[in-house]
């Protein structure tokens, strides 16, 4: 009986919370606020917020082509699977201090990192499983920015780790939920001044793993018809969509969690002091941490996503990539070598 | 006498590999493998050799502590090693046999479809 | 329910995929003006897509020139349902000057069936809007019919 | 001299030496019998598998007992400190190597009876076959300096003949030519150590050496050092020999890339292991590991970087290959107990997934007759197992999780890492960022290869391409299935498999005590613990819940009511969409992939591209070089 | 690389957007002057068919069915999707039954909705044109030609009759009949009319400065008559000695105080005879080519050309006196007056209008005519001038300063 019950609740983990449900609707409605805010820095009134849910529905009700070149099976499950991947990983992820262990002690930094890839791997699958040439030459480009961004990435967590690991045996620290534990203890990691440059780098990553502008040479849409969703059509192409509001919220998320995780620390004690206790203080504090949660995403998005969507022209590829390892990355290597001399 | 036997297959090595880099012509480079070799073959000889030893070979009896002879070891692993230096000529002979018949040329240079 | 929200969608978010078929270029001018900060299209939900895979509402432009009519009947056909023909212009829907050139195969309702027609020549932005308004509208009551 | 007992055969002790006689005795019986397919075949495969269960039957005495087992052939036991007969030692580290070979050359020898089933001279190949798998066992089971060096010569010449047993083909003869030159410089270096050795030491066994070199020293020795390094250094293809394996890989019958990739060169890095940490005993030296580590990532980088410039499927391969040795280098080097776990987890992971993407490319020649990238296109219609299979290789070697690649990637990462953090140099910390990227760019090619060779358009040549035997597929779908476990538990497998074989490099005296029966006081290795938390059974339960779920929801909201072409022609609705023109072939795959990355990086590309010449002579003098360099660089540290 | 813009950005998310927030919406209109919707007003049209000759979209259309009375009932399309909307058609339309709207909505489902037509009988020329309109004005026409020896009546099959005496053969009519159908030859003084191609327009009779050409509806004239003029002559003989008098042979005469060189007589002059130099202030006169059609005297702003029927003007001083009879007196001679010592110099506005320096161009009241030239040339339109209202106002939000408007004003009204 305890293990169904058990059981019923880590679907529920699964399904709902910080799973499927939660996901569906947070990875949109960012989605919604980032072309919102973009569209009102250019002096646009833009689209309602809910657009992307309208997007998606409408997506749903189409017909969907399967074009006579492409290999069915693939074609209709890398979006499935993109979006259980980042569903997944998003469980990963810690609330503050908020997590479910079962979960985030399953991966630790370097596993997101490398879990981030599958979305990548199975929007290329999708794409080339068709036999397109728009989607030959878009994953090429996929490809190359998610290239260009592993270098950056992988020296701000590794300074990250460094940082974190002072406090744990072994010297280095990978653990999700031990960086936000070490946050909460020691102030945010933002604070700390070898990893300003770190954090830097990784904000300007977000767009770039997002695929987000200007650094959406593998989907520009003018130019190569949307790369690997050019043949996509009805609800697998609304996956897709889907898919990439959800990668937006997973990092900013993952950007929240390494660098402001400290600012949930607050939240008990805030709870405490209304009045609350047992159960209900847990609830309105997880409640009250996904809301900070979400509202610090939202900031992310905006100056993350949105400011350099509204002010930049898309980049060519070699220019996406030259600029990820020479500014961005050497603005993440500065930070490693701050961090490695005890700054 | 002996350091004349170390220079010399010292020498042998040397000059094997300088054929084997500088000479573009297939049999060539096959002798300088060969020369590499009897270079290689002569030290192992060397060492093995005392000045002044018999010849390992003692019937039941005749073997005592204080016998002294050349180090049989290495003589027999010359032997192998000739017959591998053999194998290697034999082989690589063979092969510069259906190269030129391929390539119709015995220059390394034009040898050369599989690069970069 | 979820029948209800696709219904409800359907109208909300047209995206659009044009064809160029041989146009001057004002038209195409005209209609990304719509899209521009001053009658941002987008605020209604509308967005230009790169692949006719995507699109709901398909926009032609220009006479429809024996060079391009295969491509554009073949974008067409492409176009999942349902789905939404929009002339914008007199060209696609008369040849206007065109007409009568032995270059030019004739208007675009000869191969297709066209739902809406925005004529002008440019239309102005408002009537662009105007005309994709109701080509929405066509896609609502289009979907409706698809589901039966 | 002794009775023997029949039943004295199922005493594991005789193992070894029965799985070394297997592949040779297979290799002369089909000299004999070999005229009949079938009686060949089942030799073949009697003696593979019985080898391979003879080693498993191993791991339980010396794996998980941790005994090592000592053979003396001949029962020529040592008398007065000296061992003069030919012996056999197999410990953990052995063991482990010889398991891949056995599993490689089960499985290749699998898929060679469906895949050479269309080559004349069949007989000869299985010959050098068992010859090569057997060299290689016997390299590795061999207790004894000189028998590695006869063993080598035995597996190169196997190699060379295997290389060019296709003469036909492109570059077949030019390849097996260029290995045999600087193949045997290489074995000339290791006989030339040997010797040096032995001068100094009058002894060739390696438990014998092992006691003695740290003990003796001197110039003779180091060079000797220099000599069997850069020897052993030819035989796993490190760097600058790369574009050996490169050549050979390309021209060789798909089996025996399998074999030359996962087999030799690992040969090859049991060599250096074998020397620098039992003979030399030089790995607690910061200067050798760094040397090691230096030549490994060297290697993983310069060899993704020239597979992402190939367009030859099997070339790209084999840099792969040179650049996953560099891995398994890099972590060996650390001397770590961790890094060498790690490493020799990539090394076998090396052997399965590498393995099982050269049997790929092989299917795929065997349909096409063509590995050439921009011929290619669209196969995975055709070939859907053979796409699925190689899907799943390409995976593991990119590290995509679950599967092997990641797991010890992940665990190459942390020890370069905790390394780094621990000496707080921050060399290996760009080690672990140079391990990071590399495994990134071995994505790169390998969506290249997918996109060339299996999605894509489908050019007019390959039509007829249909899906291989079921012998292949099988073949395949077993290494398939070991990435596919060895990912999945990778606790397991580092507890049974790679901890013991690891351990057992920091416990030199447990190898001369079990072959003297000495009792030199044994250092148990510290224990590994990582400390990231990656636990993929977890991770993909919850995956495979997620996929489930949204699968359900998708089919419930009917995800799957989609519109197909009906029938034999392609109605317009269901072409691909080309800009609107008529459907042409426009395959976009090949060289033209990745042109941002490579603009960026056009000069290293095109000074790489001038470097590999293809000229013999070139590949010498590299080799020469190399020499010249590691016995400097020997005296200078050593 | 470097991020422009975002002060910008930034600034712009809290300010208010600058988006016309359109609905689709019936009501609103187009900018002034957009040319929209077409409407034919299918009672004015004449059925000249110059419209659709003119077009070049093929979008105007005509069927013609007999009534049963033997009339032709004629429909017009106008389909506007394939309509250019140059207004070319509006422009040749000498009777305005073709009208654009700044209608925009033209949106439609089916193509009959982008179809303007509009259906009107064409008056039958036997029955028509004696009964309905001529018979009005004929009794009170019918005095004056009584006099002369030859009544020349208008036909009556709606088609146009030259009256000898008045016509100058300017060969204007020619030039403007949209069927081709006159053929005039000025040497030979012979005007024909090809009643195969004419379509009774009337746009000859519209065009002639001479009004030498009779439309169905028009008076009857007496030929022979050399025009009413000379009578006044006499009149205004005893004003001045150094009278300039207009030419008794039909050519005019420049009257050169008056006269500014503004080469408008020579530019309009249809035979070319005029050849006047603004720098050197000459104005000559090619008696041979001259026809004296007097659309030079019609052109010249400053009435400083006289045709015969003029009254003599004084050769040095704007005369005060011919006052009564000058057609706009009343500017010019009260500004003339305190300068009368400027002989040659034509008279400046005393309140001269500055120029803006916006670039824009300002209207110069005095000299305007209110042509609305400027109006219909301004390629944005931003001008809208009345005709019969007198008004020229000018939306500074639209205009783009490009001085078209200048360089088109015949009277030199706008300043830039």
């Amino acid at each position: 009986m305890d293990m169904i019950l058990n059981a019923l609740k880590y679907l529920a983990y699964v399904l709902i919370f910080p799973g499927f449900l939660f996901c569906f609707l947070s990875g949109l409605l960012l989605c919604g606020i980032d072309r919102k805010l973009v569209a009102r820095m250019q002096k646009r009134v833009g689209p309602p917020i809910l657009q992307p849910f309208y997007d998606f529905f409408k997506l749903c009700g189409k017909e969907t082509i399967v074009p006579a070149a492409a290999n069915k099976f693939m074609f209709l499950m890398a979006p499935l699977l993109g979006l259980a991947a980042l569903v997944v990983l998003q469980l990963f992820i810690p609330v503050f201090q908020f997590n479910i262990p079962a979960f985030t002690e399953v991966a630790d930094v370097i596993v997101i990192l490398y879990l981030l890839l599958i979305p990548a791997v199975s929007i290329i699958l999708g794409g080339a499983s068709t036999g397109s040439p728009y989607a030959g030459v878009g994953l090429s480009r996929e490809m190359v920015t998610v290239l260009a961004c592993e270098l950056p990435l992988v020296l701000v967590l590794l300074s990250v780790g460094k940082v974190v690991g002072a406090s744990y045996q072994g010297g280095i620290c990978f653990s999700m939920t031990k960086i936000v534990e070490y946050q909460m203890s020691h102030g945010s990691l933002i604070t700390h001044a070898g990893l300003i440059p770190a954090a830097i780098a990784f904000l300007l990553v977000i767009p770039g793993e997002t695929g987000n502008h200007p650094f959406d040479a593998a989907e520009a849409e003018t130019e190569i018809c949307e790369g690997m969703l050019a043949e996509y059509s009805g609800a697998p192409l609304g996956v897709f969509k889907l898919n990439h509001g959800i990668k937006m919220l997973t990092m900013t998320s993952l950007f929240v969690m390494l660098f402001f995780g400290g600012l949930g620390s607050g939240i008990e004690s805030l709870v405490a002091l209304v009045g609350l206790t047992g159960t209900a203080a847990h609830m309105v504090s997880v409640l009250l941490a996904v809301l900070l949660l979400f509202l610090l995403c939202v900031i992310v998005t905006a100056v993350g996503i949105s400011l350099v969507h509204a002010v930049t022209a898309r980049l060519k590829i070699e220019q996406i990539f030259k600029y990820y390892w020479t500014v961005v990355s050497g603005l993440a290597l500065l930070s490693l070598v701050l961090v490695w001399y005890g700054l | 006498m002996m350091t004349l036997n170390y220079i010399a297959s010292f020498f042998l090595i040397v000059l094997g590999l300088y054929c084997i880099v500088v000479k573009y012509n297939l049999v060539k480079t096959v002798i300088g493998l060969s020369i590499m070799d009897y270079g290689v073959n002569l030290l192992i000889i060397t060492i093995g050799y005392n000045p002044g030893g018999t010849a390992p070979i003692f019937t039941e009896g005749e073997l005592q502590a204080a016998s002294y002879f050349v180090d049989p070891i290495p003589q027999a692993l010359t032997l192998t090693s000739i017959v591998i230096g053999a194998c290697v000529t034999a082989m690589s002979l063979a092969l510069v046999i259906k190269l030129k018949e391929m390539y119709g040329t015995l220059d390394t240079r034009e040898i050369r479809r599989l690069r970069g | 329910m979820f029948k209800k929200l696709i219904a409800e969608s359907t109208g909300k978010s047209p995206w659009l995929f044009h064809i160029n078929a041989g146009s001057c270029n004002g038209c195409d001018i005209e209609l990304v003006s719509v899209l521009t900060p001053r009658y941002d299209a987008e605020r209604l939900g509308f967005k230009l897509t790169g692949s006719p895979r995507h699109a709901d509402i398909v926009v032609v432009t220009g006479p429809v020139t024996q060079q391009s009519l295969n491509r554009v009947l073949r974008s067409i056909e492409q176009v999942p349902d349902p789905k939404c023909i929009v002339t914008m212009g007199s060209c696609p829907q008369s040849g206007n000057v065109f007409r009568g050139s032995y270059s030019v195969a004739g208007p675009l309702s000869k191969y297709v069936h066209v739902d809406v027609d925005v004529a002008g020549c440019t239309p102005k932005p408002e009537a662009v809007i105007d005309g994709l308004y109701l080509a929405t509208q066509i896609l609502a009551e289009k979907r409706k019919e698809m589901k039966k | 001299m002794k009775y023997i007992d029949l039943l004295n055969f199922l005493n594991p002790v005789h193992f070894p030496i029965i799985a070394i006689m297997l592949y040779f005795l297979g290799a002369f019986l089909i000299v004999l019998f070999g005229r009949n397919r079938i009686v060949r075949n089942c030799i073949a495969f009697l003696a593979t598998g019985l080898t391979l269960t003879l080693l498993i039957l191993l791991v339980k005495p010396i794996l998980i007992d941790g005994g090592i087992i000592p053979y003396w052939m001949g029962n020529r036991v040592p008398a007065g400190g000296y061992a003069i007969g030919i012996a056999l030692e197999v410990d953990a580290l052995s063991l482990f190597f010889g398991l891949l070979v056995a599993t490689a050359v089960f499985v290749a020898i699998l898929y060679s009876f469906s895949y050479m089933s269309e080559d004349d001279n069949e007989p000869q190949y299985y010959t050098l076959f068992l010859m090569l798998a057997g060299g290689v066992l016997g390299m590795v089971f061999s207790g004894d300096l000189f028998n590695m060096f006869i063993m080598v010569e035995i597996l190169t010449f196997a190699a060379v003949a295997l290389t060019a047993f296709r003469n036909r083909v492109t570059g077949a003869l030019e390849a097996a030519f260029k290995y045999l030159v600087v193949g045997c410089i290489g074995s000339t270096c290791i006989l030339a150590g040997t010797i040096l050795l032995y001068q100094q030491t009058h002894t060739l066994n390696l438990a014998q050496l092992a006691y003695v070199i740290p003990r003796v020293g001197g110039t003779n020795v180091t060079v000797a050092f220099a000599l069997l390094f850069i020897g052993f250094c030819t035989k796993a293809f490190i760097v600058p020999f790369h574009p050996l394996a490169a050549d050979a890989h390309g021209a060789a019958p798909a089996p025996v890339s399998v074999m030359i990739s996962g087999v030799l060169t690992k040969s090859g890095i049991y060599g250096i292991i074998r020397l620098s940490f039992f003979l030399f005993q030089t790995m607690n030296l910061g200067t050798m590991q760094f040397w090691l580590v230096f030549l490994g990532s060297v290697s993983m980088f310069v060899c993704v970087t020239m597979a992402l410039a190939q367009h030859d499927f099997k070339r790209l391969l084999a840099f792969h290959s040179i650049s996953q040795i560099g891995y398994v280098l890099t972590a060996v080097g650390l001397a770590t107990t961790l890094g060498a776990s790690a490493g020799l987890y990539h090394a076998m992971n090396h052997t399965l997934f590498k393995g099982l993407l050269f049997l790929t490319a092989g299917a795929v020649l065997h349909e096409t007759g063509t590995t050439d990238l921009g011929k290619l296109g669209g196969l995975s219609k055709k070939m859907p197992w053979t796409t699925a299979l190689f899907l799943i290789g390409a995976a593991s070697i990119s590290g995509i999780p679950p599967f092997n690649g990641f797991a010890s990637k992940w665990l190459i990462y942390q020890a370069s890492y905790e390394k780094a953090v621990e000496t707080g140099n921050i060399g290996f910390a760009l080690v672990t960022i140079c391990a990071l990227v590399t495994s990134t760019l071995t994505l790169a090619s390998f969506v290249k290869v997918t996109q060339s060779v299996f999605f894509g358009q489908l050019p007019k040549e390959c039509e007829n391409a249909k899906e291989v035997s079921w012998g292949m597929r099988l073949a395949m779908s077993i290494l398939a299935i070991l990435c596919l476990v060895t990912g999945l538990f990778p606790n397991a497998v580092q507890k049974l498999l790679t901890i013991p074989a690891g351990s057992a490099l920091f416990n030199p005296n447990a190898y001369i005590n079990g072959m003297w029966q000495s009792h030199l006081p044994e250092t148990a290795a510290p224990a590994v613990q990582t400390v990231g938390v990656w636990n993929p059974t977890n991770w993909l339960i919850l995956l495979m819940i997620a996929l489930l779920s949204i699968c359900i929801v998708a089919i419930a909201s009917k995800y799957d009511a989609v519109r197909e072409n009906k029938g034999e022609k392609v109605a317009l609705k269901y072409s691909l969409f080309y800009g609107g023109e008529e459907t042409e072939f426009s395959q976009v795959g090949g060289g033209d992939l990745f042109w941002g990355f490579k603009q960026n990086w056009r000069h290293y590309f095109s000074f790489m591209h001038n470097l590999h010449s293809g000229i013999v002579n070139d590949y010498s003098l590299w080799a020469v070089v190399a020499l010249a360099l590691a016995m400097v660089y020997a005296l200078i540290v050593l | 690389m470097d991020f422009p813009f975002v002060k910008e950005a930034i600034s712009k998310l809290f300010s208010k957007p600058s988006c016309e927030m359109y609905v689709p919406d019936k009501t609103k209109l187009g900018a002034p002057n957009y040319r929209g919707r077409i409407v034919f007003h299918p009672e004015k049209c004449i059925n000249c068919m110059m419209c659709e000759r003119v077009c070049s979209g093929n979008a105007i259309t005509h069927v013609i069915e007999k009534t049963p009375e033997g009339e032709d009932k004629v429909t017009r399309t106008f389909y506007l999707g394939s309509c250019t909307f140059c207004a070319t058609c509006m422009d040749f339309c000498g009777h305005g039954a073709i009208e654009f709207t700044r209608d925009y909505h033209m949106i439609a489902t089916k193509e009959e909705d982008l179809m303007v037509s509009g259906t009107f009988i064409k008056k039958a020329p036997v029955k028509k044109a004696p009964a309905a309109k001529p018979a009005a004005p004929k009794p009170a026409a019918a005095p004056a030609p009584a006099e002369g020896g030859k009544v020349i009546k208008p036909r009556d099959d709606g088609k146009p009759v030259q009256v000898p005496s008045k016509c100058v053969y300017c060969t204007i009519c020619a030039k403007k009949c949209p069927a081709g159908a006159l053929n005039v030859d000025r040497a030979n003084k012979t005007w024909e009319l090809d009643e195969d191609l004419c379509v009774g327009c009337g746009t000859c009779s519209d065009a002639c400065p001479k009004k030498a050409i009779l439309m169905p509806g028009d008076e009857p004239v007496t030929e022979g008559a050399p025009a009413p003029a000379p009578a006044p002559a006499p009149k205004a003989a005893p004003a001045a000695a150094a009278l300039i008098q207009p030419r008794d042979d039909g050519k005019p005469v420049q009257v050169p105080s008056k006269c500014v060189y503004c080469t408008l007589c020579a530019k309009k002059c249809p035979a070319g005879a005029l050849t006047v130099d603004r720098a050197n202030k000459t104005w000559e006169l090619d008696e041979d080519l001259c026809v004296g059609c007097g659309t030079c005297a019609e052109a010249c702003p400053k009435k400083a050309i006289l045709m015969p029927g003029d009254e003599p003007v004084a050769a040095d001083a704007p005369a005060a006196a011919p006052a009564p009879k000058a057609a706009a007196p009343a500017p010019a001679p009260k500004k003339e007056e305190p300068a009368p010592k400027a002989e040659e110099k034509p008279a400046e506005p005393a309140k001269p209008v500055e120029p803006r320096d916006d670039g824009r161009p300002v209207q110069d009241p005095a000299k305007c005519i209110y042509c609305t030239i400027c109006a219909r040339k301004c390629p944005v339109g931003a001008l809208t001038v009345d005709r019969a209202a007198k008004t020229w106002e000018l939306d500074e939000s639209m205009c783009i300063g490009c001085g078209n408007c200048y360089e088109v004003c015949p009277k030199k009204a706008i300043l830039i």
